[in-house]
């Protein structure tokens, strides 16, 4: 299996769709079916080899879409068949509703992520009682099931992903060292310490790693962290001193874009 | 009875309580996992109200004297964690122990889960609009969720529920303590965007019917 | 100097001490074994009589408090136990305690010792991502694991096997009758990919993992 990096991350059709169409959102009366439904295919036609369920999904949403534009194109047409008219409303309704799921669900996603990202940041107690007290354990193996083993055989076995911190939330496509720079004033104080590693592990392209690094060099330019690196070409230690409410607009960035 | 008996006899109740509490540290400082309330309350004979109350006030003793560990309420019980602004040390200390943050992807799936659960594959499947069984399985090897029931259904497809660790994962009490969904709704201004994103009619007529409402049947979630 | 100054900087650096204890109390409460002083004067960076000195003190708070545990100095290190007087309520609890089997980390240690025995302390290491030390130490106290064998390359690395109580435990016969895994177990590249959602373009390759194949042989719930 081969990972194609230059592909953005899309959740799936609705994950797309909201994006295209909340990223026009600025002025809603400008917001045009005929870009929207060709940005959709346009990133079907870059998302190609999918596996056939995902491709089917996107596809059964590309010809609601498609739909849609014909009927606007045509006004006159719905007179024609109410019955059609209504189907279409229907569907376009389902669509709506489904979208609108799909985005409820992505808002309470980043809610755990706070409440992990929060929970993360203490560790339980689970050393359990001395030895003196091992001559009144139970056998501890006793009713453990071949399943409950087997189990945790997979659950060690399976190779562990190197940790991340997800920035899945923000959009998909992220260039610019100023986004970055918002990003990390929203994310850093929070968390208030991390690795760049860490920072960086989710980003797919070498671009974006490059922006993330230089957002963070501007930050440190600006007294917001502090920057520590233990040894040559290690990781690098990243401390958010800014405070609690720092103000990304007032973090000016040199234009670096381009 | 003289008020110097009642002092007497209020020492005594005091000195008590403080062994109770003494008794529940002991037993909470061995658990593996959180100590429920009422698993505390059979072991020293007292109640339940008075056995959260005496952890309660635990909690704010360590908190009051800046120990650098706390006493929490995780997943229906009690127990000592680290306190959160110690991090930076027992990081370092835990070396190898990184915790492993969720994708994207597994959030939302999880978020699904935690407020429709009981749920099967194939309704996480419509909601998120791709097929789930890989997030699914990862979730479930790591322990956030598993099978809770199967479908009364024909198939009988196994439904999905969160387990007590989702509820350590994410340091609460309880799915209680989850936020409302309804807070989780579009605004009004997304909702319409989207509309206008997907409206039927031309562009130079009200889209006037067939409209949607956020506000109607077809809320997601309860 | 005026007095005043004096009072500032003492304030300042009894604050600074009062956070090293936190640190320190955050680290031993984590820790599976008791913490040497060393380590603790390398993870807060201060010299090992001033960390004596602090773990002494914090002893003597928890003395003066009367918390039902101590911290106690055990095998040339320090660890937080439950207070001997406190000892009937933990045995019961111990007893009582209907959960107590192998935690998590015990059983997948104990698991990936079975599954890929014989295997040296290193190699668990490597795969658990956590120092097995202690837990291993458990597993061997408990009879489940010994010592089987002494790897041929240098330094002759302890391997560890799986002992026939713990066929007995599990109620199989040989290592031979642990059920199957390696089809459960998907490839590093393929978790990856799972972990941070669709940027997977399987080129030529179906997926045998992650498709939507109806429940099968797959695990029934527990």
């Amino acid at each position: 299996m081969t990972i194609d990096v230059s592909t953005p991350v899309y959740e799936g059709p609705f994950d797309l769709l909201l994006h295209l169409i909340l990223k026009e959102q600025v002025d809603i009366y400008e917001v045009d079916l005929s870009r929207i439904v060709d940005a959709y295919l346009g990133e079907m036609d870059r998302i190609q080899a999918l596996d056939l369920d995902v491709a089917t999904e996107f596809l059964l949403i590309a010809a609601t879409l498609v739909e849609l534009k014909t009927r606007r194109l045509l006004p006159g047409t719905a007179d024609d068949d109410l019955d059609e008219e209504f189907a279409m409303w229907e569907e376009r309704d389902l669509l709506l509703a489904r979208l609108i799921e799909c985005k409820t669900f992505k808002d309470v996603a980043q809610v755990f992520s706070r409440l992990a990202d929060d929970a993360d940041l203490s560790f339980p107690r689970t050393v359990g009682p001395d030895e003196r007290f091992s001559s009144l354990m139970p056998d501890l193996l006793e009713g453990t099931s071949l399943r409950r083993f087997q189990s945790a055989a997979i659950r060690a076995l399976t190779p562990r992903p190197e940790p991340t911190v997800d920035l899945f939330h923000v959009n998909p496509i992220r260039f610019t060292v100023a986004e970055a720079v918002a990003e990390l004033c929203d994310e850093l104080p929070r968390i208030g310490h991390i690795s760049f590693r860490r920072l960086t592990a989710d980003l797919a392209e070498r671009l974006e790693v490059i922006v993330q690094f230089l957002a963070v060099l501007e930050l440190f330019k600006q007294g917001l962290v502090e920057i520590d690196q233990t040894e040559r070409f290690g990781d690098i230690d990243i401390l958010w001193t800014g405070g609690a409410d720092v103000d990304p607009s007032s973090v000016l960035v040199d234009a670096y874009e381009g | 009875m003289t008020d110097e008996m009642h002092d007497k006899v209020d020492d005594q109740v005091d000195d008590q309580i403080a062994e109770f509490k003494r008794a529940i540290e002991a037993v909470i400082l061995v658990a593996h996992d959180p100590v429920p309330p009422d698993l505390l309350a059979q072991l020293i004979e007292q109640p339940i109200v008075l056995v959260e109350q005496w952890c309660e006030e635990l909690r704010d003793e360590y908190a009051a004297q800046r120990r650098g560990f706390e006493l929490r309420r995780v997943a229906g019980g009690f127990r000592y964690q680290t306190h959160h602004d110690q991090t930076p040390y027992v990081e370092r200390f835990v070396l190898h122990d990184q915790k492993a943050r969720l994708s994207g992807a597994a959030l939302e799936t999880l978020a699904i889960i935690a407020y429709k659960q009981p749920i099967s594959r194939a309704q996480v499947a419509s909601i998120r609009g791709v097929d789930p069984d890989g997030v699914i399985r990862t979730l479930q090897a790591r322990g956030y969720i598993d099978e809770v029931a199967r479908d009364h259904g024909p198939g009988q497809a196994v439904l999905f529920g969160t387990t007590a660790l989702f509820l350590e994962k994410l340091g609460i009490d309880t799915v209680d303590d989850l936020p409302p969904i309804a807070e989780f709704i579009p605004s009004a201004d997304i909702v319409e965007a989207l509309e206008h994103g997907l409206r039927v009619s031309p562009v130079d007529e009200a889209p006037s019917f067939g409209s949607f409402s956020p506000e109607g049947d077809r809320e997601p979630g309860h």
